[in-house]
């Protein structure tokens, strides 16, 4: 008889033991000891003429194999003798081969739903790191930003009768343009346009106005602001030379 | 007045339309699953509401000009590809960007799936083999995790499922399964 | 005959709908640009149709319910969540940035809002209490910065807001905040 075994991988010695048992078409829980155990090593003799590496398992249950057969060929006791019914030696195999035919066909069943189910998920998006210096704050809002400051300016009211805060600085007699000129950049920095009279509002001496005009005309000089005007008699404007001023109104 | 309560009525589905597009926008964001009671949470609505948006919102996919689905699993939900256009996802992604299961990984993806919390031991023990590779490989792919250790000899590590595998295979939770399975194989036996 | 023609028109309207689905699906799936040529092969359609449907798909995703974008640059296309819900994707993809500020620093913070520049002394004058810890924090969240010197005895330092202070209220610019509170506290009165 020649062998045409298709060899098949298999993923342990249970699942050729099912196989086998499925292929001999013979009742799981009957299963023909002698005849299975014959194929079972035949198959393990092929894999061998293959130079296929055989798992240390494979082996074992060889053994266990022959060790039942063996088993099954003993006379039997007589029952009379023991009240039990004496094991049948193939139950454990059987109750294994059971189980694991459970798990396998579950596997079928998800290995089918793996190759039908064809869903792509997207990777999540990454912030980068610009963004992930802001700040999220949960309870602040413009609202209670306003809410806030009108509260403290009542209590500030209340307080005082003075309206403004700067007349509280004593005036030093030293100004100086370098000074001046950081206030200015610093302001032009925060208020983008800023009318010209503005950096004189605050001023509280002619020294300290001529300092000012005078950090004005160095920063233009030096091109950190630009100053203009729409039309005569109008405004005048200061503006950062960075921005694109062109784009806006004036 | 009838009118009054047309307009609130008009008001409060333009809501729920403006709470769809926050839903999906957060959803394609994420790319991953996200529990509803935490996207209730940042979009400060009412749980129940959410979930009933939620639904209208996965009736929305439903559409042929739709190339999305929305899945749940765990109480989370998550946006994903329709299978039915996966011919086309398949021609433009590499891939190795979706790889079958081994039979081993997935016979023993399948015993952990129904008998977890469960040591390495017992899983050889069923399949009749060692396992080692194909946990390493399922804990690999995220479709499983170690879950403690048992208190016997030896303090074996348990291996359970993930939520990536419920995504994976479409479950919407962990107790539906052994249920699926019995069944299933009843009905086989009929 | 008119009947065979609204049946082919309605036909090829079906067509682009499933057409949008997939483009969807496969922009879903690539999460990043895909050149307008490659999608038409893939899809195994002429360019100029391609491009008539990616049209109106782009319409389509300005609807409130959807929280998606077509953004298309360098004859690509890619979907992006749109801007407007931003905040609540902000919320859950950085979840340890959510904090509360203490009412001392948001008092500070519009304090220094509507009077900057600010030294220290002001604010302190102005809440009657000191505002050290507050206006820390406030510079540690980037909300206020340095704005150089007072010319005055000590020279205190200046505090102003940032441009983060901005982007976090959405103003464009500062000038907005004062005319704001003005209006604001107005409307309150009366």
């Amino acid at each position: 008889m020649s062998i045409n075994i298709k060899i098949e991988v298999f993923e342990g010695p249970l699942d050729l033991l099912l196989h086998l048992i499925k292929k001999a078409e013979v009742d799981i829980y009957d299963i023909p000891i002698a005849e299975i155990t014959e194929q079972y090593i035949l198959y393990l003799k092929n894999m061998e003429e293959l130079n296929l590496d055989i798992a240390s398992e494979f082996l074992v249950m060889a053994a266990t194999l022959l060790e039942i057969k063996s088993k099954m060929l003993l006379p039997r006791k007589k029952l009379q003798e023991d009240e039990q019914v004496e094991e049948d030696p193939r139950k454990e195999i059987v109750q294994k081969l059971i189980e694991y035919k459970k798990y396998k066909e579950f596997a079928e069943q998800l290995k089918m739903i793996e190759e039908q189910s064809q869903i792509y998920f997207k990777p999540p998006e990454i912030i980068d790191d610009i963004e992930s210096k802001d700040v999220f704050f949960k309870n602040i809002t413009l609202e209670n930003l306003m809410f806030a400051f009108k509260k403290v300016i009542e209590a500030y009211e209340r307080r005082t009768n003075k309206k403004s805060i700067i007349d509280e600085n004593i005036s030093y007699d030293e100004f100086r343009i370098e000074d001046k000129m950081n206030y200015i950049v610093g302001l032009v920095e925060v208020y983008k346009r800023i009318r010209f009279t503005r950096f004189f509002e605050e001023a509280k001496c002619k020294l300290e106005l001529i300092v000012t005009f005078l950090a004005m005309l160095e920063l233009i000089k030096l091109k950190k602001i630009k100053v203009y005007q729409r039309e005569n008699f109008e405004d005048i404007y200061i503006e950062g030379q960075e921005e694109e001023w062109q784009n806006q109104i004036f | 007045m009838a009118e009054s309560d047309f307009l609130k009525e008009l008001g409060l589905s333009e809501n729920t339309e403006r709470i769809k597009g926050i839903i999906e926008s957060i959803l394609f964001a994420v790319g991953d699953g996200i529990e509803i009671k935490e996207l209730a949470s940042i979009i400060d609505i009412d749980l129940k509401e959410l979930k009933s948006i939620v639904k209208e919102l996965s009736a929305d996919y439903e559409k042929d000009n739709r190339g999305l689905v929305l899945i749940e699993y765990n109480n989370k939900i998550q946006l994903a590809t329709k299978p039915e256009y996966s011919t086309y996802i398949k021609k433009i992604l590499k891939p190795e960007s979706k790889q079958n299961l081994s039979q081993a990984a997935i016979e023993t993806l399948a015993i952990i799936a129904y008998k977890q919390p469960i040591t390495k031991v017992e899983i050889d023990e069923i399949r009749g083999v060692r396992s080692d590779r194909a946990i390493s490989t399922l804990l690999e792919r995220g479709l499983i995790k170690e879950s403690g250790r048992l208190d016997t000899t030896g303090r074996p590590i348990l291996y359970c499922t993930t939520d990536e595998f419920l995504k994976y295979f479409g479950f919407k939770n962990i107790n539906e399964l052994p249920e699926l399975i019995e069944l299933k194989l009843e009905n086989e036996e009929e």
